[in-house]
C-alpha cells in the first residue's frame, strides 16, 4: 500500500482529527513557540497549557529535573489567567492553526473551574476541554478531584451543565483504580476520558541534602511512564464506552501505535517535544508509514486491535 | 533542521570541554548574540529527555561552525565530551536573548565565574569590533579550572582571580570591583553562579552601574513551552516569573529578582 | 576521610547489617547463582524470591520485557513451595553466607501466608520475613492486601502473631494513598516497611496485536521507576516510627544514597541485578567512598538527612 | 571480569552482524561447548536493564577470541552492532548448557532456521573433530538472509533451504527430512524459531531418533535469578518449568514440551 492511501482520522466529541496525534497539555504552550518549528496544521489537533480564573506564577524553581528515560515537572499551573488565554492566546492559535484546539481546564475549587469553563464559553476560539481533574503540583488543588471518583462525578457533572463544548475528563496515574475513576467520570457525562497525567516522583540532590525540585515532589512524565499509561489505557478502554484518548511517554509511530491497539482513539504527546521539538510530525509520519507497511488502510481499525474488551471508539 | 555534526571535540581544563560544531543554521543570515545559547540532545534515542544548554562562546562566520565550551559534570555533558569529530549532533539554536552591545560605550566591565567565563568570549570579541575597551575580571575556583585566559586577551584587559590564589589574585571576582579599577566603565556583563551574579549586582547596583545578567535556570524544553526555566523579572512594573529560554537568559540587571 | 574509616552499618528489626545494601526479592534467586559472582558476604543481607506454600508453576512466557529504562516481568511467584525452600534453599545460603537472610513470603488467602509461616519458624535459616502483599503477577492474589489498608492492617496483625520473626511488609504503589498503607501496617504491628514492589505496567507487540507479556499485565521495574519509590519511601519515611527499608530503581551508589537521606535505613536492589550481576558490591563500594568524601563518618548520620520530618531510624 | 573489547564487527547479510570479541574468560581453562551464549551489555549505562543473549558462533583457542553472528533487529542490538573494533564490551559468558557430541556417533543431522543456524557452526566443527559426519539443512527466509554456508562447507554436507527459492532448495526444512536422506543418522541438533523446533521434534519423533532442541525464551537475567526464561521440561516424571538459562537452553528433545 502506497502511504498516501492511509487514511489517518479519527473522531471523538464531534471533532475529527486529521491523524491522531496532538501535543499534551503543557508541552506545547499556546502554539506561538511550535509554530516556527513546522506547520501546526500537521497536527491531529493541540492541546494548550492548563489553564486557570487567575493569573498563576508557579511554583518555585527548579521546577524540572532529568530522570532515568523520564523527566520530574513541578510548574505549578504557571499561566496568564482565563481572560488573557481568551483574549490573546486562543484567537492567535485559532489564525496559525486549522486544527481542533482543546483547553486544558485546572483550578483549586470547582467554582473556579466553572468560572474558567464559563470564560471559555464565551470564546470561539476552541472546540473541546479537558478536565485537569489530576496535577500534582498544586498544593490544595484539582489533585483530590482526581483520586476520589465521587469528587470527580460530582465536578464532572458540574463540568457538563457549565459547558458549552465536550468535556474530556484527564485522569491522575497516582489512584488504586483507574477504573473506577473512569467509569465515575463517564457515568456523570464525561465525553471522552484522557489519560495518564503524571505519576508523583521525587529526586533527591545529595549533596545539598533536599529534594532537588523547588517544590519537593513533580510530575513524572516521559518513556520511563510508558507501561504504566499504555496497561491503564488498556484497562479503561475495556470498561468505557466513551472514547480514551492515550497519553504517556509517547515518542515514536510505534509508541503511539501500542496506545491505539490498545484501545485509544488518539494519543497526546508530552515530554518527547522536549527531547525533539519535531517530534509530533514525525509520529504522525511513522504511523502513516507502518500502516502502508501493514496494509492498515484506516488508521481507525487499529484502534483495541490488541484490546478484544474494549469498544471500538471513534464516532466515524 | 538541527541536525549538524561535530568538528572538533578536545579537553582544555580539568573536565572541560571545547567542541566545535557545525553551525544548524547560517549564522550571518540568521544571526546570533554573545549570551545566546545552544540546546544539545545528548544522544538520538529518548532516554535522555532533556536537551543541555550550553552558551555560544566563540562564531566563526567563515566556516560557519561555533565553539562551545562546558564542563562535564553529570551523565549528559559527559556523554555530550564523549562524541568525536564526525559524529552526528542534534542543536537547536542559537536561541534566547544574548547580550547587547551599546554603540558609543566607552569602557565596560565583563565578570565571568567559573564556567560563566566562555559566553563572555564571544561578547569580549564583539565590543572590540565596536571599539569598545572592556575589562575582564575572570574568576576561577583554582588554576587548573582556569580556561580561555589567552583567548580573553586581545580583547580585553584581563584580571584572573582564583579562590585558592593558585593563579592571579586570590579571592572573588567581587572583591576587585573597587571604584579606581572601574574607571570610566559605563556598564557591566556578567555572567556565572547565581550567588556571584547576586553579589555583582548588589555591588554595582550601590555605583548605579547598568549592567547585564546571563541566569542560569534549569531548562525543560529551551523554547518556551514547558515553563520550566522562569526566573522572577522586574517589567512595566509588575513581577513575572519569565521564561528565562526566552526572555533571557541575558536580562538587565535592574530587573532581575533575587530572593 | 579514608574510605576505610566509614561505617557502613545499619540496623532495623533487631539486626545489624555490615552495609544497607541487599539484593531484592525474585531478583537473587536463592543465592545459588550469585555465590559464583562474587562473595556474597559482601552484602547488607539478602532477600530470597517469594516462597508460597505449594510450589509453583508462575505464569507463561513471555515473561519479561525491556522498557524504557525499565523492565516488565509477569514470573507469576514461581518457587519450589515452602517446604523445599526450608528444607533444601535456605539451610545451603546460610552455608554460603554469614549475614541475615530475609524471606519473601505470598500467599493467595491468609491461610496460605500462616502456613508459609509456620513452616518458617521451624527453620533456624533465615532472620526475618517480608510479608509480599503487593505482588501484580498473581491474579486472585495478594494484590488485594496490598491496596486496602484495612485488609492489610488484619493480614499484618495475624503474621505477626503466627511468625517467630520479625515481619517487614513490603507494599505496593499501586495506591492512592501509600501513607495510609505504611500506617495501618506500622498500627498492625509491622516491624518495618520495604517498598516499593512493582508498577503495573503492560507492553504490546504491535506486529502480533496482543500483550507482548504472556500474563498481558506485568510489573514495571528498573530506574524508570525511582522518582516515583523515592517519593513514596520519603513519604512514608515522614509518617511512620518504624523502619523504612528503600526499594524501587537503584543501581548506582548515588541512588543509594538518595534513599538513604529520603528516610531509608537500608535499601534493596532487584532489577539491576540483571543489568550488572556485580552492582550491589559495587553499590557498596560507591556508597562508601561518598562517605568518605563526604566526611560521613557513619552511613547511618544519611538516613533521613534530606527529610526533616522523618525519624531517623536505626536500632544502633 | 567480564569487561572485554571487541576486536571485529562486519554486516555479512541483510541486517546480519558478525563480531568478534575477546573471550571474557580463559576459553581454554574454562571450557564451553556448542549452544552455550553470551550474555552482552548493551550499554554502559543502565538505560538498557536487560542484556542481550547471543549464542557462541565461533571459538578461537589461540587467540581467545568468540564469534557472534546476530540480526541487528531491536534497538538493542542495533547498539550492538554498531560497537568498533577497540570499543569495551559487558559480556558474561559462557553460559547454560550447550549441544552435548557423542563419541562413536556415525552420522547426525543439523537443522538451523534462519538466525539460529550459526550456534551450529561450532558443533559442526567439534563434530568434525571427533571424526562424526554431518548433514546439515540450513533454512532461510530470503538468499539475502543466508550466512555462514561456505564456514559449514569443511565439516558438513549442507542443504540450504530458502522460503522463496532464491537460494537452493525451495521449501522448509521440514520439508527435507524424508528417511532416504536421513541413511544413517543416529542424532539431531536444531536451532531455530520455536514453531520449527516443534515440527522438527514432531516428524523426528515418529522416527524414534533422539536430538537436542535450543530453545529461545527471553531472559531477564540469563544467570538462573528472575525464572523469567523457563520453558515447560518432562523430566524424572515431572513436567517443571526450568531456567533456558541455566538448565538449557540446549534440551533432549524428548523432554521439551511444546504448548
Ligand atoms: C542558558 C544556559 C547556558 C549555559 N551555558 C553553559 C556553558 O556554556 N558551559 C557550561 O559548562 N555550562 C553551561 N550551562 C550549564 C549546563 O547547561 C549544565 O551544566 C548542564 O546542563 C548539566 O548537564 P549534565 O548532564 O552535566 O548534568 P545532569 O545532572 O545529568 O543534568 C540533569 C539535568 O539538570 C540540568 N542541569 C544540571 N546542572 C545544571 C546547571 N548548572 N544549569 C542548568 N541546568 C543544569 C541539565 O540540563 C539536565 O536537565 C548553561 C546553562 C544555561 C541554563
Ligand atoms: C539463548 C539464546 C541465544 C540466542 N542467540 C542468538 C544468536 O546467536 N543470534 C541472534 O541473532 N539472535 C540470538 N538470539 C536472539 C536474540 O537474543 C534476540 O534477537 C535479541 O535479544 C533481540 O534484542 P533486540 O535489542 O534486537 O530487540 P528488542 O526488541 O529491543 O529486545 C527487547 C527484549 O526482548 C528480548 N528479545 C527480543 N527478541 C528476542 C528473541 N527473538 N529471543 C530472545 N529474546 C528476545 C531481548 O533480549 C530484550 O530483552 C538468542 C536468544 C537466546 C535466548
Ligand atoms: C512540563 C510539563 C507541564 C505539564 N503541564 C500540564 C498541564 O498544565 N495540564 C495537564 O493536564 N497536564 C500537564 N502535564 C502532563 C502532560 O500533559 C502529560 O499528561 C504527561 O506529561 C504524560 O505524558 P508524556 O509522558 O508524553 O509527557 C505537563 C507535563 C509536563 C512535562
Ligand atoms: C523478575 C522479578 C521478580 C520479582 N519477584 C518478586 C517477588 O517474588 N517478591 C517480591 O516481593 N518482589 C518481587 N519483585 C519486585 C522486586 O523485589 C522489587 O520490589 C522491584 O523490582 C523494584 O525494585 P527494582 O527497581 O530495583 O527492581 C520482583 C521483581 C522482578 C524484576
Ligand atoms: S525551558 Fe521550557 S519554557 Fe524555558
Ligand atoms: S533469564 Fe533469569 S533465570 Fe533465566
Amino acid at each position: 500500500m502506497n502511504s498516501g492511501e492511509v487514511d489517518l482520522r479519527v473522531s471523538f466529541c464531534g471533532l475529527t482529527l486529521n491523524n491522531p496525534v496532538m501535543p499534551a497539555s503543557g508541552c506545547f504552550s499556546y502554539g506561538r513557540e511550535m509554530k516556527d518549528f513546522y506547520d501546526l496544521n500537521l497536527l491531529g489537533a493541540v492541546v494548550v497549557k492548563a489553564t486557570t480564573l487567575a493569573e498563576r506564577e508557579g511554583n518555585p524553581t527548579p521546577r524540572v529535573a532529568e530522570t532515568p528515560a523520564g523527566m520530574l515537572n513541578s510548574i505549578g499551573l504557571q499561566n496568564p489567567g482565563v481572560s488573557r488565554v481568551v483574549r490573546e492566546e486562543l484567537p492567535y492559535l485559532r489564525r496559525v492553526a486549522a486544527v481542533p484546539v482543546i483547553v486544558n481546564v485546572a483550578g483549586t475549587m470547582v467554582e473556579d473551574y466553572v468560572a474558567v469553563v464559563e470564560a471559555l464559553n464565551h470564546s470561539a476560539d476552541l472546540d473541546a476541554i479537558e478536565l485537569n481533574i489530576s496535577c500534582p503540583n498544586v498544593k490544595c488543588g484539582g489533585i483530590q478531584f482526581g483520586t476520589d471518583p465521587t469528587m470527580a462525578a460530582d465536578m464532572v457533572r458540574t463540568m457538563k451543565c457549565a459547558s458549552r463544548y465536550p468535556v474530556i475528563v484527564k485522569l491522575s496515574p497516582n489512584v488504586t483504580s483507574i477504573v473506577d475513576m473512569a467509569q465515575a467520570c463517564e457515568k456523570a457525562g464525561a465525553d471522552a476520558i484522557s489519560l495518564i497525567n503524571t505519576l508523583i516522583g521525587m529526586q533527591i540532590d545529595i549533596e545539598k541534602k533536599r529534594p532537588l525540585l523547588g517544590n519537593g515532589i513533580g510530575g513524572l512524565s516521559g518513556p520511563a511512564i510508558k507501561p504504566v499509561a499504555l496497561r491503564m489505557v488498556y484497562e479503561v478502554a475495556a470498561s468505557v464506552s466513551v472514547p480514551v484518548i492515550g497519553i504517556g511517554g509517547i515518542a515514536t509511530g510505534r509508541d503511539a501505535i501500542e496506545f491505539l491497539q490498545a484501545g485509544a482513539t488518539a494519543v497526546q504527546v508530552g515530554t518527547a517535544n522536549f527531547t525533539d521539538p519535531y517530534v509530533c510530525p514525525r509520529i504522525v509520519d511513522e504511523v502513516r508509514s507502518w500502516c502502508a507497511l501493514h496494509e492498515v488502510a484506516r488508521v481507525r481499525d487499529l484502534i483495541g486491535a490488541a484490546n478484544p474488551r474494549a469498544r471500538r471508539v471513534t464516532d466515524g | 533542521m538541527p541536525q549538524t555534526e561535530v568538528i572538533a571535540q578536545e579537553a582544555i581544563a580539568d573536565g572541560v570541554y571545547r567542541m566545535v560544531f557545525r553551525a544548524p543554521v547560517d549564522l550571518k543570515k540568521n544571526g546570533y548574540a554573545p549570551g545566546q545559547f545552544w540546546h544539545i540532545r545528548v544522544t538520538d534515542s529518548f532516554d535522555f529527555t532533556l536537551r543541555r544548554p550550553l552558551s555560544l562562546c566563540q562564531a566563526d562566520l567563515d566556516n560557519n561552525t561555533v565553539t562551545v565550551v562546558y564542563r562535564a559534570q553529570g551523565e549528559g555533558t559527559r556523554r555530550i565530551a564523549a562524541k568525536r569529530p564526525g559524529d552526528a549532533l542534534d542543536v537547536l539554536g542559537p536561541l534566547g536573548r544574548g547580550f547587547s552591545v551599546h554603540d558609543g560605550d566607552g569602557r565596560v566591565l565583563l565578570v565571568g565565574g567559573g564556567i560563566g567565563v566562555p559566553p563572555l568570549l564571544e561578547l569580549a570579541h564583539q565590543l572590540a569590533a565596536h571599539g569598545i575597551r572592556a575589562l575582564a575580571i575572570l574568576g576561577f575556583q583554582t588554576a587548573s579550572q582556569a580556561v580561555l585566559l589567552d583567548d580573553f586577551a586581545p580583547y580585553a584587559e584581563v584580571i584572573v582571580v582564583t579562590d585558592d590564589g593558585t593563579l592571579g589574585e586570590r579571592g572573588r571576582v567581587t572583591d576587585f570591583l573597587q571604584p579606581e579599577r572601574l574607571q570610566g566603565v559605563v556598564r557591566y556583563y556578567a555572567c556565572g553562579p547565581t550567588p556571584m551574579l547576586k553579589a555583582v549586582k548588589d555591588v554595582l547596583a550601590v555605583r548605579g552601574l547598568p549592567g547585564y545578567l546571563s541566569l542560569e535556570e534549569r531548562m525543560g524544553c529551551g523554547i518556551g513551552l514547558c515553563a520550566g526555566c522562569v526566573h522572577k523579572i522586574a517589567r512595566d512594573g509588575v513581577v513575572r516569573p519569565l521564561k528565562t529560554c526566552r526572555e533571557g537568559p541575558v536580562f538587565p540587571a535592574a530587573e532581575v529578582v533575587f530572593a
